[in-house]
């Protein structure tokens, strides 16, 4: 494959880019592989690229519905962090954000990977506390978080306005090597690198039934005829249960609506992501120069990737009250998607009831930030069986109370 | 070099001069104007710089489909980038800024990238910047940054000077359009007698028709279309609103209406928008069409106009557009602006009409002028520049040799025209592919769904492909009629006005221009104006792999500016499916997303800011504190005195003042926040019992009992003291944050579970003042009011024991007594009506003056509780603790069988012993334990993280024993009595702490029961 | 005695409508069996209204009966006598199941008067004022923009406005600055 | 932006009244339960592609709890009812069987009385 690269680009362009070879193949599905993916988002195409970088499994082909990185992955907000509150969070987030660290260089495709920083605001005596026993836990952890006080907030977000009547900012829990990176440019980044192992990404194809004989999965049927397969990883997010629906088993799992908008782009006035909690709205800009903003979840059971105005309104609401100055900014475009939800909030990676069929759902709303980890982890689980960073993610938490609750420090977990 | 014509005008007074400034210079333009209009009239041509390339651009078009004409308006608080001129009606003293160039329009150093433009094709930066790694951050992403983004952001302590509203309004039937078919929609629906709302964008009704010419039953557009608005007007079930833009269609038949109040004249006070919640049960979209450029090398020079757009100019606004003007065509459309420019006086050095066989009467009406047609011909080529000055024109069937050029000032183009879909779309219309006029209309038979699952939207004239004014007329009338039976008024069937315009000849499908048009050309053939998005662009995107229309929209950015593609979609696509081999309709369109047309947060966010951006809770006596040093904490809406601070006196002082004084004296707490729920009826006792881990029901009328409440799930939710009142009521306590959520978590059980129990529930919360009298003087002070008002409630230890409640008159006021106490102090928790708290804590503070009274805050509540080993809600919970992790086995009923939560704490990792569990902690030196601390154990877990055995949950001064306390979870805690363990601090030191009993002070609580 | 004091202390504002304090009201919760003859009977009694009909309200000389829930109403009496009716309800309802509380002092209370007050309440309630949809009368639960309330239309055209006392403020700003003198929308 | 008529007060609320509920028609299983039960009924939720059975509370309005058969698809309802039941209505199932043929939600499906 042709790498990348600044001479490349000088050498095209004198030919007018008619030289770029294609990032991806598009080619027929094979009658077997050795692991079929359901889902070409970010998870399901991490998970396909170390099965094949850490484990020589190249044989792989990834089935996509619609076209790749079409789910969450390409309407996320891409807030990137790990300062999670939890060990096996911690562990699976700051594992992932490290990836991110060097992710343009394996995978010669720039996603823009830019650790500008995060902040959590704390906007309540009771987030205080909760913030600073995040960063006590990062400490050992091994995640680099710090509790800044207002006025270094403010130096950093110059737009805030730290003396709201209603939520002063009383401080905030800051991850320097937080950031954001080019949501859909880490799903082709991936794309590209798996196609050029040999894997077959399959788009436009439906995955319609998972086929199994006494207790092990086969292969599935999809829209473009029956594949055959010795493993199955099923990383469909909102989908998560349709598909356990067809392989015979049930996920603690409900699929509603998150939504996200634009403004219009501006030149550069922040150069961080800030979360608030309290009041519910977190913003970051692009590089193009658009406020990229996000809120909470509907309450109901969708599909549409439409969610609710209202709660545009109230993330909106809190935004003007916490940046004063985007008030006389406009929005642009506003979506939602459909995310995957579980009794504790925290993901599935895990085996399933059914053998050689494994499950990785559930990331929610923040889901984007761990796609290399959890491919990562997810591509260990599925080659060898075990997994240090999945262990505590399995499904059977569930039925003994082993809970991964995060909701406990901060309000959201995008 | 454009200038105002002596004719046209229509919408102009030239009567009412309005002075305006662009860029620092002072100009002159018209009541009537938009600043595009304006500044056309005085010669400005050139508006903007492009986003990527820095390119000079001016007006493309007349509407809210402008792409590049975008300002910078207004200055301090009232300053806004990216403002549209051509949707900006021009007032006196308006001052813009063109943007996205330095240091000037005319000369911006940027421009260079318009010369690296061959570097610069889509996506470069994917396959750039790459190595080596620390440079992305710090140096290539600041400076993508800076040359990208538009306009320059507002001031960083900008504080909007304008308001905004909401309003919320239904309507059986709202027709968003104003046009000649949203007119004649509205007309046909509202003679059924259904309730209607029209919307239109701009301040001025009747769409494209006025400019087009035609006849309307047998008149001039504008005649019918003043006589139907009257018409309109004079009908009460009909309500008209312009400059309200339909913004966004969303489920179940909302609607969201953008309406700009002052916009055109700020600051005459009242709200700046207003955002209409508007509800339907039919929605007519009649937003009309949209003409789409024609994709040829320099089409974004400035002077390059859409052809219906320079006329709107000439018509509406009496604007010269240039001396001499090249029209390009595929359609007859555009042979109306040729013949209004001649008639304006303006020369027509050609019109290149791309057909081989021409157009119809509109092309030979156009001849009979003498202006030259060419047919079968095509523009290769404007001249790169700050405005135009040559044309090459050359065969449309080539590549765009064997050339003729032309000198001109501007060129009109017309590549047909696409219906406004996007409201049709937003809730998810589908669309059919409509070859001879080669575009994407509505597919009636897949509109939207409603709730009802039946369709909501109804699409009607140039919306719905209709372009000829009869039968446009015609679908209007037909979609208001439809719309108003679906909303289940019959149609008094309206016979449709009679449209008459000049018939047209079939136009052709033309995405490049010449057809074979070479890639040095392609390379200039601009699709999205403002993202720099070219034909070379796309068809890159199809070679590299980006297929789906989805991908080349993102890796090109097609469509993805503050226009949303309105201009560039259909072109782009068509361009994307010739260079798969395939069709359009295969391809299909991206996802329409509201808001049609970008609408300010300021009125997303409505009238909820500064003092009402959200409600604050505040107890009868909070504007006391108020005025006697209350430092505010917010807790859940309500907002509390953290401690009350002497003049001088820092929060820490005051507390350590504020607890001495409770321990030694006495203190008041306003404790009306407390939730209190009554609970009533023949099964209060064994809802309750299900309710509380522990027992309720065998609660003696006028005791009172503290009680755990727990979710299924097994965690502590919420605590507090029960009183029994009679025999089937009970008064239950919630925590502060808990009344709201318990009230409803006790009517869920109650309506959803057990509905054949007999209970009621009230939440009585706020009919109460509750003040908590604490300290060895707080009988001392109750006392001396009933002596006072002579006589009263007995409050002994004997006549009211600790853990009872009485009711009576405690001074001059009807009172309930509680003897409970969260301080382990004598205490008793007053209720007295609200209306009468203010009045009673006087009473209280000027009786307490001799007992050395002082008010105190939440801080010193948690300390006081502290002290005495109490756990907290929200501090020593988290939603993962249950009770037996803090030892309050006693509070878990053996007897019961049941109760919520129950089930839940059997799982097995619920009787794990390895769960960390409650303890006190006293750090060896005395000094404080840091917020959250954990606590440290041997080795790393699996994945190398440190492995911990605990930690703190609350952690305080305490001024009563002069050191640090604490509380924490900790590993096997109660049996490890005595051990150091340590807490590491993210401040370098590490703290150690002795793990004790965690109550520290007066273990036998003889204090209390005094 | 005149230790008690509304929340609102008399506050007034005029624009577009007149809000202001409608000062203490005795506000009863009652919850029961609306279909039984001792409720009716005691709800006469206490108000001297009949038990109103879903989604109304029932005015008599000097009170009234609100339907709040298909088994709760809500008595207005003078403030007064608020604590000695509440008492007289429970007695005459003694054997059957049901509630009645004083919440008297647990609300914030208001009238909204003028040209504008439907609009007014329209800027801030999801629910539809148009003189044909909201007629004299008509009691409705809903939201006052963040907050829960009630309210009904009053033969004068004026509305009575019910929320809790702790964001009796709260409303009070928001509706006086829905009433901006320069805000009228002019639909109603 | 949903609206759903409360069975209780006849009001057709917008969704800004209400408060959503998540799965309807549950049965609690307490202390003396397997696991499985146990786990199943707290965690365990039908997540259909269709039609689906919901609990919302008129919460900024009569405060009561009603049941809501819709269609996560489409947001179709096809009709609401009060909580105090443990099977939708009749009339609702036939009403759904009518624009859904061959619909199942748990135990409850088209044609199934
Ligand atoms: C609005 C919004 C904002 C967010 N913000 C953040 C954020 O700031 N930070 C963060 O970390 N996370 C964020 N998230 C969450 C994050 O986007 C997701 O957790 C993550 O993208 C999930 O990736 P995935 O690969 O698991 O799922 P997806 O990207 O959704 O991929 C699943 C794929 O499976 C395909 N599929 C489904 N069913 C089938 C089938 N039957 N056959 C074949 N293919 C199928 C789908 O088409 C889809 O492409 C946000 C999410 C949303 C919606
Ligand atoms: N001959 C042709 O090729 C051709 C093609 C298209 C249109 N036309 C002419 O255009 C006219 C079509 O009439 P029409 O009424 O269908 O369309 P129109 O364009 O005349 O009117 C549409 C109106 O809707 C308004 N609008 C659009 N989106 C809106 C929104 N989101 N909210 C509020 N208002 C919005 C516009 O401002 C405009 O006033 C006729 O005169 C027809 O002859 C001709
Ligand atoms: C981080 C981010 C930035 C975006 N920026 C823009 C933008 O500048 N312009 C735009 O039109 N859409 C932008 N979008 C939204 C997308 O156009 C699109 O709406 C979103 O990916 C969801 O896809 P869909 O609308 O096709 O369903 C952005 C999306 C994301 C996730
Ligand atoms: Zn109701």
């Amino acid at each position: 494959m042709k790498r990348y690269s600044v001479f490349a680009v000088a050498r095209e362009a004198l030919r007018y880019h008619t030289g770029w070879e294609r990032a991806w193949r598009s080619p027929e599905p094979k009658r077997h592989y050795d692991v079929v993916i359901v889902g070409a988002g970010g998870h399901g195409l991490a998970t396909a690229y170390y099965l094949g970088k850490n484990f020589g499994i190249t044989n792989v082909a990834i089935i996509e519905k619609g076209w790749l990185g079409g789910g969450n992955t390409g309407r996320n907000t891409t807030i990137i962090r790990s300062n999670y509150l939890q060990d096996p969070s911690a562990a699976i987030y700051e594992k992932a954000r490290s990836l991110y660290e060097t992710m343009s260089q394996d995978l010669n495709y720039n996603v823009m990977f830019s650790p500008r920083g995060v902040i959590m605001l704390a906007q309540t005596e009771h987030e205080i506390r909760g913030y600073k026993r995040t960063a006590h836990a990062n400490q050992q952890q091994g995640v680099q978080t710090e509790w800044i006080t207002p006025e270094r907030v403010k130096e950093i977000v110059p737009i805030i306005n730290l003396h709201g009547p209603r939520y002063p900012v009383l401080g905030g829990l800051w991850q320097e090597r937080g950031g954001t990176a080019r949501h859909d440019a880490v799903a082709w980044g991936y794309a590209r690198a798996c196609s050029d192992m040999g894997m077959d990404i399959i788009q436009k194809c439906e995955v319609t039934g998972v086929r199994t004989e006494n207790g092990r999965t086969v292969g599935v049927d999809t829209t473009k005829g029956p594949i055959d397969c010795d493993k199955i990883g099923m990383i469909v997010a909102g989908n998560a249960s349709v598909l356990s629906e067809m392989a015979g088993f049930r996920l603690p799992m409900e699929s509603v609506a998150l939504q996200a908008m634009v403004s219009e782009p501006i030149k550069p006035c922040m150069d961080v992501v800030v979360m608030a909690n309290t009041v519910h709205g977190y913003m970051s800009q692009s590089d193009k120069g658009e406020m990229v903003i996000g809120g909470g979840t509907d309450g109901f059971n969708n599909y549409t990737q439409r969610g609710s105005f209202h709660h545009i309104e109230e993330t909106v609401r809190a935004l003007v009250e916490t940046f004063p100055m985007v008030s006389r900014l406009k929005m642009l475009r506003q979506w939602g998607g459909i995310v995957d939800v579980t009794g504790d909030r925290s993901p599935i990676i895990s085996k399933t009831p059914v053998q050689n069929c494994f499950i990785n759902c559930g990331w929610g709303t923040g889901g984007f930030k761990s796609i290399p980890g959890s491919g990562w982890a997810m591509a260990e689980l599925m080659a060898t069986g075990h997994s240090p960073l999945t262990e505590e993610f399995s499904i059977n938490r569930f039925k003994e109370g082993k809970f991964i609750d995060e909701s406990v420090a901060a309000g959201v977990a995008h | 070099m454009s200038t105002r014509l002596a004719k046209h005008g229509r919408l102009i007074d030239r009567s009412k001069q309005i002075a305006f400034t662009f860029n620092g210079k002072s100009m002159q333009g018209f009541a009537g104007d938009t600043l595009a209009s304006a500044l056309l009239a005085n010669g400005q041509v050139m508006m903007g710089r492009s986003f990527k390339y820095h390119r000079p651009r001016g007006v493309v078009a007349s509407g809210s489909e402008e792409p590049n004409a975008l300002m910078q308006l207004g200055v301090g608080d009232r300053y806004e980038p990216n403002q549209r001129a051509t949707t900006t009606e021009l007032f006196s003293g308006l001052t813009a800024q063109s943007q996205n160039h330095w240091p000037s329009l005319e000369f911006d150093v940027l421009a260079v990238n318009n010369k690296l433009s061959r570097f610069l094709t889509a996506g470069f930066y994917y396959k750039m910047f790459i190595h080596p790694r620390p440079l992305w951050k710090h140096v290539y992403e600041p400076i993508i940054r800076k040359s990208a983004g538009l306009g320059a952001a507002p001031d960083k302590e900008l504080k909007d000077a304008d308001t905004y509203e909401h309003f919320y309004f239904f309507a059986d039937v709202l027709v968003i359009g104003g046009g000649v078919a949203g007119l004649q929609a509205a007309k046909a629906a509202a003679a059924s007698g259904a309730k209607v709302l029209v919307l239109e964008q701009n301040s001025h009704w009747g769409g494209r028709a006025p400019v087009d010419g035609g006849t309307i039953d047998g008149e001039a557009p504008e005649a019918w279309i003043e006589k139907t608005l009257a018409e309109l007007r004079g009908m009460d079930n009909v309500t008209l609103r312009d400059r309200c833009m339909g913004s966004g269609v969303y489920d179940h038949g909302y609607a969201l209406g953008y309406e700009r109040l002052t916009d055109h004249a700020p600051g005459q006070g009242g709200p700046r928008h207003r955002l209409w919640r508007i509800r339907a049960s039919q929605i007519v979209t009649a937003t009309g069409a949209i003409e789409r450029p024609l994709s040829f090398a320099g089409n974004d020079v400035p002077g390059v106009m859409l052809a219906a757009s320079m006329r709107d100019y000439v018509v509406n606004w009496g604007i010269n557009p240039g001396q001499k003007v090249v029209v390009a065509t595929n359609n007859d459309d555009a042979y109306r602006t040729a013949l209004v420019l001649h008639d304006a006086g303006v020369e027509v050095v050609r019109v290149v009409d791309t057909r081989e066989t021409g157009g119809g009467a509109l092309m030979e009406a156009v001849r009979e002028k003498g202006i030259r047609v060419e047919l079968g011909r095509a523009i290769a080529k404007v001249k790169d520049g700050k405005c135009v000055t040559e044309v090459a024109i050359c065969a449309q069937n080539g590549e765009g040799g064997a050339r003729e050029t032309v000198q001109a000032d501007a060129v009109a183009m017309s590549g047909g025209w696409s219906p406004v879909v996007h409201l049709w779309s937003h809730c998810g219309g589908k669309l059919i592919w409509d070859e001879a006029n080669a575009n994407f209309r509505p597919d009636a038979s897949r509109p939207p769904l409603g709730d009802n699952g039946e369709g909501f939207v109804v699409p009607a004239g140039a919306a719905n492909g209709e372009f000829g004014l009869g039968a446009l007329l015609e679908d209007a009338a037909a979609a208001g009629a439809k719309a108003a039976e679906a909303a289940g008024f019959p149609a008094k069937s309206v016979a449709a006005a009679k449209g008459e315009s000049e018939e047209e000849a079939r136009m052709e499908a033309v995405w490049l221009m010449p057809a074979k048009a070479d890639i040095k050309l392609r390379m200039k053939s601009w699709l999205d104006y403002q993202n720099d998005v070219k034909v070379s662009d796309v068809q890159l995107a199809a070679r590299e792999g980006y297929e789906s229309v989805e991908h080349t929209k993102r890796y090109t950015t097609l469509g993805m500016a503050t226009d949303q593609g309105k201009l560039s979609n259909i072109n782009g696509l068509a361009i994307l499916a010739d260079s798969l081999n395939s069709e359009i309709p295969q391809v299909g369109t991206t996802t329409f997303r509201p808001p049609y047309h970008p609408i300010s947060l300021g009125a997303i966010a409505g009238e909820a800011r500064a003092e009402i951006f959200q409600p604050v809770r505040k107890t009868p006596i909070y504007d006391w504190f108020d005025k006697n040093g209350a430092d505010w904490e917010p807790v859940g809406q309500w907002r509390r005195p953290f401690s009350i601070n002497k003049p001088g006196e820092d929060r820490h002082a005051a507390v350590n003042r504020e607890v001495k004084n409770t321990r030694e004296n006495l203190g008041l707490l306003d404790a009306s926040t407390l939730g209190k729920l009554v609970v009533k009826g023949p099964d209060a006792g064994k809802f309750l019992d299900m309710l509380y881990t522990n027992m309720m029901s065998t609660l003696k009328v006028g005791k009172c009992r503290y009680g755990l409440m727990c979710t299924e799930n097994g965690f502590l939710m919420d605590d507090g003291v029960v009183a029994r009142i009679d025999e089937d009521t009970f008064l239950c306590h919630t925590t502060t944050g808990g009344a709201e959520r318990i009230h409803g978590w006790m009517e869920e059980w109650l309506q959803t579970e057990w509905w054949d129990m007999k209970v009621y529930v009230a939440n009585v919360t706020e009919q109460y003042a509750q003040i908590a009298v604490v300290g060895p003087n707080a009988r001392k002070v109750l006392e001396k009011l009933n002596a006072a008002a002579g006589g009263g409630m007995d409050v002994s230890k004997e006549a009211l024991p600790f853990m009872e409640w009485r009711d009576g008159k405690i001074g001059e006021f009807d009172a309930r007594a509680y003897r409970i106490s969260f301080s382990g102090e004598l205490s008793y928790e007053i209720a007295v009506a609200a209306s009468e708290g203010q009045a009673f804590w006087d009473a209280l503070m000027e009786a307490g003056k001799e007992f050395g009274v002082m008010p105190y805050g939440t801080e010193t509540l948690h300390i006081l509780r502290a002290e005495k080993g109490f756990i907290m809600i929200g501090d020593e919970t988290d939603g993962t603790v249950i009770p037996q992790d803090l030892g309050l086995h006693w509070a878990l009923s053996k007897k019961k069988e049941d109760y919520l939560g129950k089930r839940a704490q059997q799982r097995s990792h619920m009787v794990d012993p390895e769960r960390w569990q409650l303890v006190g902690l006293e750090t060896v030196d005395g000094s404080v334990l840091p917020d959250g601390a954990y606590a440290v154990g041997e080795g790393v877990n699996a994945n190398g993280q440190r492995n911990m055995i605990g930690r703190v949950t609350s952690t305080y001064h305490s001024a009563t024993l002069g050191r640090g306390i604490a509380m924490g979870l900790v590993k096997h805690g109660p049996k490890r009595m005595g051990e150091v363990i340590e807490f590491p601090g993210t401040d370098g030191k590490t703290y150690k702490a002795k793990i004790v009993d965690p109550v520290f002070y007066d273990k036998d609580g003889e204090k209390q029961n005094v | 005695m005149s230790k008690a004091v509304s929340v609102l202390n008399g506050a007034r504002f005029s624009g577009l409508a007149t809000v202001e304090d409608a000062g203490l009201q005795g506000m009863i919760t009652l919850r029961g069996d609306l279909g039984s003859k001792a409720l009716k009977a005691a709800v006469k009694a206490a108000t001297g209204a009949e038990v109103p009909a879903q989604g109304s309200i029932s005015v008599a000389e000097n009170g009234a009966a609100a339907w709040m829930s298909p088994d709760e109403l809500l008595l207005l009496v003078p403030y007064e006598d608020a604590v000695a009716k509440t008492a007289e309800v429970s007695e005459a309802l003694k054997g059957e199941h049901a509630l009645a509380v004083n919440v008297s002092d647990a609300r914030a209370f208001f009238r909204l008067s003028g040209e504008g007050a439907r609009e007014v309440l329209g800027k801030v309630s999801p629910v539809d004022f148009d003189a044909a949809a909201f007629k004299p009368g008509q009691f409705r639960r809903s939201r006052l923009a963040q907050v829960a309330g009630a309210f009904w239309l009053n033969e004068d055209g004026s509305f009575y406005i019910i929320c809790f006392r702790s964001v009796g403020e709260y409303v009070f700003k928001l509706l006086s600055t829905a009433a901006h003198p320069q805000s009228k929308v002019g639909v109603y | 932006m949903l609206i759903l008529e409360c069975p209780y007060c006849g009001v057709k609320a917008e969704e800004t009244e209400l408060a959503a509920g998540g799965e309807a028609h549950l049965k609690r299983y307490g202390p003396g339960s397997s696991d499985d039960e146990f786990h199943d009924y707290l965690f365990m939720r039908e997540n259909p592609k269709g039609v689906h059975f919901e609990r919302w509370r008129h919460a900024n309005g009569c405060g009561k709890w009603f049941h809501a058969a819709r269609c996560t698809m489409t947001l179709e309802v096809f009709g609401t009812y009060t909580a105090q039941t443990s099977e939708p209505p009749q009339e609702i199932k036939d009403k759904i069987a009518a624009k859904r043929p061959g619909w199942t939600w748990r135990e409850f499906a088209d044609g199934k009385k």
